[in-house]
């Protein structure tokens, strides 16, 4: 396998530890938990999605196991500006606050709470079973661009997380880039359904969820490689990441870095896991690899 | 990953314990370790944690929405079982146990795997005393209410002021949170907070380590997964009976 | 697990002798290979898509598998009107011919090939990498109504398959029942990639190709569910089944019937398997459970 | 599904076995049975199948496209391999080994495997006949070209008249399918068809069962999952001999 060299990698104006971030959502509720995660070697944490309001998140099941991935529907549950004071103590850290609102003003009005807090924002227009929210604004590139710009214009770095449940991926990519995002993140979960046949309904409680882990890998590298292709901002891989090969796979298929959530449920020491084989002080430069399985 | 989907158990029987708490029997039995939980479905409402009193019963007390509506449930009616899930007790050979409430339901398998000498029992009342004969049949136990309608009248705790702790090798605790802090501070003070484990209580959306929604602070392990037990040294300096957070992730006081 | 009875199956004007079809593509390019199949067990197959001009498809590898599904980048290969006699020795037995096309016109020279030879056509607008054709018309409402209407004007049973590579399936599941169709199949594959991270490059000629097997399963119940809430004709459902629940699944998510491919991979004896399981007789009737999971 | 992604693998060597014929000598090592073949994959051009002539090599005749493109590789360029697939050659205690031209290639490693008593090679001239060398350390090589350049003038098919066939317990053959078809009438004749088996070569795209341009009539049997080898009393009413598909399905006679 390819190894890379480690040392610090700075990513749409933030300056992480490594190449593995910790995706939106998972296990990101509290200042504690991210700072665990960190402590276990992660380069970067993405927090839980903070919203205009405190939200309780949909009634259970919100999270279904399967073979190769999770099926969650959550709900975006946050306690909207509380959140301010969980994070205080990681200042100087490489922690992202993912924000999400029902339109640009209100993701104003959220990154306003955590300006010179933060090393920067993760716009969440992809959460695909939140109404009104996430990707129900991710779809329309108008309003991606309008999003966007509210917060590019503070001079924050902006990262924008994209959803793979549309027909064409660039271009809300491109509208993104548009908007004044510094980095893009690809993707959020792909929107499915289970149903308890014992039970016969579906498994969660909202019906419908999103699905991550393995299953959507080869979801998430084609996005990625769509992207690289139409976008000149780098492009932040998310998706079923659980091994250092895929970390690379993600690299050559154009992403800067990775976000890794699902694969946390196997091994809560995955960070460290896919470090110990990533990288080796006589590795190669990333930037060999990243795109490098472009046009051929 | 393991899939780990819920199983459609059915009610088989649903027994009146105390006025506010009940035990639902399932048709299904369930291999795990005394303090484990499952996550119960309860369709169309919610999915909510309970220990398994036994491999194939929860021991519910009404607390709100989701266990109102169980209350409404009987035999043959389904709910969805996943788990067990979490970590459960370290067994020891001279266990004391303290519950309190509705507590006793992951200490009764404790009780009932043998290695309980002791088991102190609390409650509000008499008749909010859960598992007394159950208990009586594998253990040596105390009780204290709170009214003093049977045993000792005060909370359970005083009853460790009679005990010589020192003569058990592990002390297992689960109740409200304001007694098991009460218990921490006296093994704390007698120095053995580190035999001694707690069954905690947060909110869980999940139930398998990944969502976050029950991390505790300092240490942001997440209860579900690196507990619900956790040693006493542990929740020393730990927001351990002082505030939890809500479903929103909100802090509040307990 | 719930058991159905056995029987014969009328589904969008098509008799079936059970509920599982062989999915187009899979061992569908010669009668025999069809024959087999039904020989088999399956209830119907559906032949590979034959289209207006023989192609030889992408160049290899044309196709991956991987832990929990298959990415295919077969290119449509197929040998156009020289497959009538591919299927003259199946006359009258379930077989579904799957056609695709550039337009309406090209649509309805393929299947005028078929007139009167088979027992239905399934209109393949959903192929993801194959160039001017299937999920390039498929995702346009418009279009999909128009191919679906040119066919559907014989009184041939028209099955129109959807890709779930679109933002909202279920315009598009209407633009074809508007169209005349008389069942819906759902879903073709999920746009994919994988690279190989030895050769640093796709692991697939075309670079893009389609995930299907069960990596896909949640993605194809919850489109069957969506489809079901907002359609009026029959649905089959495809996409990773591979187990008698997964039939009870799709069941009641609003499939009256599936389509499997992938899963002959692992089996080809998989209708078989299936059939001995999902069957009895003194099972449900499927009206019992088709769309059960909904509304609830 | 277990995965079965390619391994890029890298050239080591390239031998020139003949004008047209090179062995590809890879730096990994595959587990096989005689008979089973890989996918090839030539990185921006095709993926072809080739049988293993040992646990590390193919040995590939110049046909095309893709086959040409390989003959500009050289040490240290990378390939991708999947595989084995396949069936591969039935094992018996005296088998008659019956080769055309590149066909050669699965048969070696049989030979090698020190069950072949006899092995028939033929070629179109002295040159073009494979692995004379390494054939006649591991079995008896009676061989036949068609120019007569070397050994009995003529088709393979020939040499064996001069046998007792009913002295092996197997023939396995591989080569061109005029050949192979000739061999099979013989063997009819003689009733043994049934204790013969033959390597089939058709357009071969996924290589492990599920995209159906493999498929033979009538039986529908797929030549790469439930082949390549196939018994002769299999292939007697069957196309074999009289038409394949090519790439797009359509048949082509032979
Ligand atoms: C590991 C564990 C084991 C438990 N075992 C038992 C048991 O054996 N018997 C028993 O009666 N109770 C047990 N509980 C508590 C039980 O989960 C709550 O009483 C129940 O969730 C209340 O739900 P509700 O909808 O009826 O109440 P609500 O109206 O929703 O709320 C009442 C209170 O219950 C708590 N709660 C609600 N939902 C959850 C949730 N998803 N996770 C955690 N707490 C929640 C909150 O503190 C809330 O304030 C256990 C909790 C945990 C974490
Ligand atoms: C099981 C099996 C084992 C084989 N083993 C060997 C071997 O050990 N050595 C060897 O030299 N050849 C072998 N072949 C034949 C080899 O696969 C073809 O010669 C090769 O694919 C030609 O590719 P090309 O692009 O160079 O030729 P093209 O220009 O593409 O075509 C030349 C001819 O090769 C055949 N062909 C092309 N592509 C394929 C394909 N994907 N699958 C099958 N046939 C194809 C067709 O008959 C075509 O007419 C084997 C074939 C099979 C099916
Ligand atoms: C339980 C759970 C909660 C999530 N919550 C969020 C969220 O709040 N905001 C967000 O942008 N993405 C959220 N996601 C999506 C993940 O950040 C990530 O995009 C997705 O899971 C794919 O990556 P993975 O396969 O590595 O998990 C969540 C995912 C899971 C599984
Ligand atoms: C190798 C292969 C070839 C396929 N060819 C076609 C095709 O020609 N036409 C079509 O409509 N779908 C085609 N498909 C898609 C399948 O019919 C089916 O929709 C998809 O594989 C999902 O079902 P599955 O998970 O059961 O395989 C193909 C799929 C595979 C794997
Ligand atoms: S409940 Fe989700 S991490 Fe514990
Ligand atoms: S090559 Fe695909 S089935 Fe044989």
């Amino acid at each position: 396998m390819v190894s890379i060299r480690p040392g610090p990698v700075t990513l749409g104006g933030v300056v992480l530890d490594n190449h593995l971030l910790l995706a939106a959502g998972i296990l990101g509720t509290t200042g504690s938990s991210l700072n665990r995660i960190l402590s276990l070697g992660a380069g970067g944490v993405v927090t839980k999605s903070i919203g205009p309001d405190p939200k309780d998140g949909h009634a259970g099941p919100c999270l279904v196991v399967l073979d190769d991935g999770l099926l969650n529907a959550m709900g975006l549950p946050n306690p909207s500006k509380e959140f301010v004071d969980e994070i205080t103590s990681l200042a100087k850290k490489p922690v992202v606050v993912s924000i999400f609102g029902g339109n640009p003003a209100e993701f104003a009005r959220v990154a306003c709470w955590f300006e010179g807090r933060v090393a920067g924002f993760e716009l969440n227009l992809s959460c695909p079973h939140a109404e009104g929210y996430g990707a129900a604004i991710g779809t329309d590139p108008a309003l991606v661009e309008a999003c966007t710009r509210a917060i590019s214009v503070t001079g924050i770095p902006t990262w924008v997380k994209l959803t793979p449940n549309v027909t064409d991926i660039t271009s809300i990519g491109k509208a993104a880039e548009r908007g004044g995002a510094t980095a893009i993140v690809a993707i959020n979960t792909v929107k499915a359904m289970r149903i308890s046949t014992g039970m016969r309904r579906p498994m969660l409680g909202n019906r419908y969820g999103g699905l991550s882990g393995s299953a959507i890998f080869p979801i998430a590298v084609r996005c990625v490689y769509e992207l690289y292709e139409a976008c000149n901002i780098p492009i932040i891989g998310c998706g079923g990441v659980a091994t250092a090969d895929n970390v690379i796979e993600m690299m050559m298929a154009g992403a800067s870095a990775v976000e890794i959530g699902s694969a946390v449920y196997n091994d809560a020491k995955v960070f460290e896991t896919i470090k110990a084989e990533l990288y080796k002080k006589d590795g190669i430069t990333p930037l060999e690899i990243i795109g490098c399985a472009h046009g051929q | 990953m393991d899939n780990n989907l819920s199983d459609a158990v059915s009610i088989l029987r649903v027994k009146e314990e105390t006025s506010l708490i009940r035990t639902f029997v399932f048709d299904r039995s369930f291999v795990f370790s005394p303090g484990q939980f499952v996550m119960v479905w309860i369709p169309g409402v919610d999915e909510i944690p309970m220990a398994l009193s036994s491999e194939n019963t929860i021991t519910v007390q009404k607390a709100g929405d989701a266990t109102s509506a169980m209350f409404a449930l009987g035999p043959g009616d389904r709910l969805g079982i996943r788990g067990p899930f979490g970590n459960g007790f370290t067994k020891g050979e001279k266990v004391l146990a303290i519950a309190g409430g509705v507590g006793a339901a992951p200490l009764l398998p404790l009780a009932r795997a043998d290695c309980v000498m002791t088991f102190l029992l609390g409650a509000q009342t008499e008749k909010e005393l859960l598992f007394v004969d159950q208990l009586d049949e594998c253990s040596d136990v105390l009780i204290a209410t709170d009214d003093g309608s049977l045993g000792l009248n005060g909370y359970v705790t005083a009853l460790m002021n009679d005990l010589n702790l020192g003569a058990y090798d592990r002390i297992a605790v689960c109740g409200p949170e304001v007694m098991m802090r009460a218990v921490l501070t006296k093994v704390e003070e007698k120095g053995i907070a580190h035999k001694t484990e707690f069954s905690l209580h947060r909110y869980m959306k999940c139930g398998v380590g990944v969502c976050g929604s029950c991390c505790i602070d300092p240490s942001g392990l997440r209860v579900c997964r690196d507990g619900p037990v956790f040693s006493g040294d542990l929740l020393l300096k730990s927001e351990f009976g002082h505030y939890m957070r809500d479903a929103s992730g909100r802090k509040k006081n307990i």
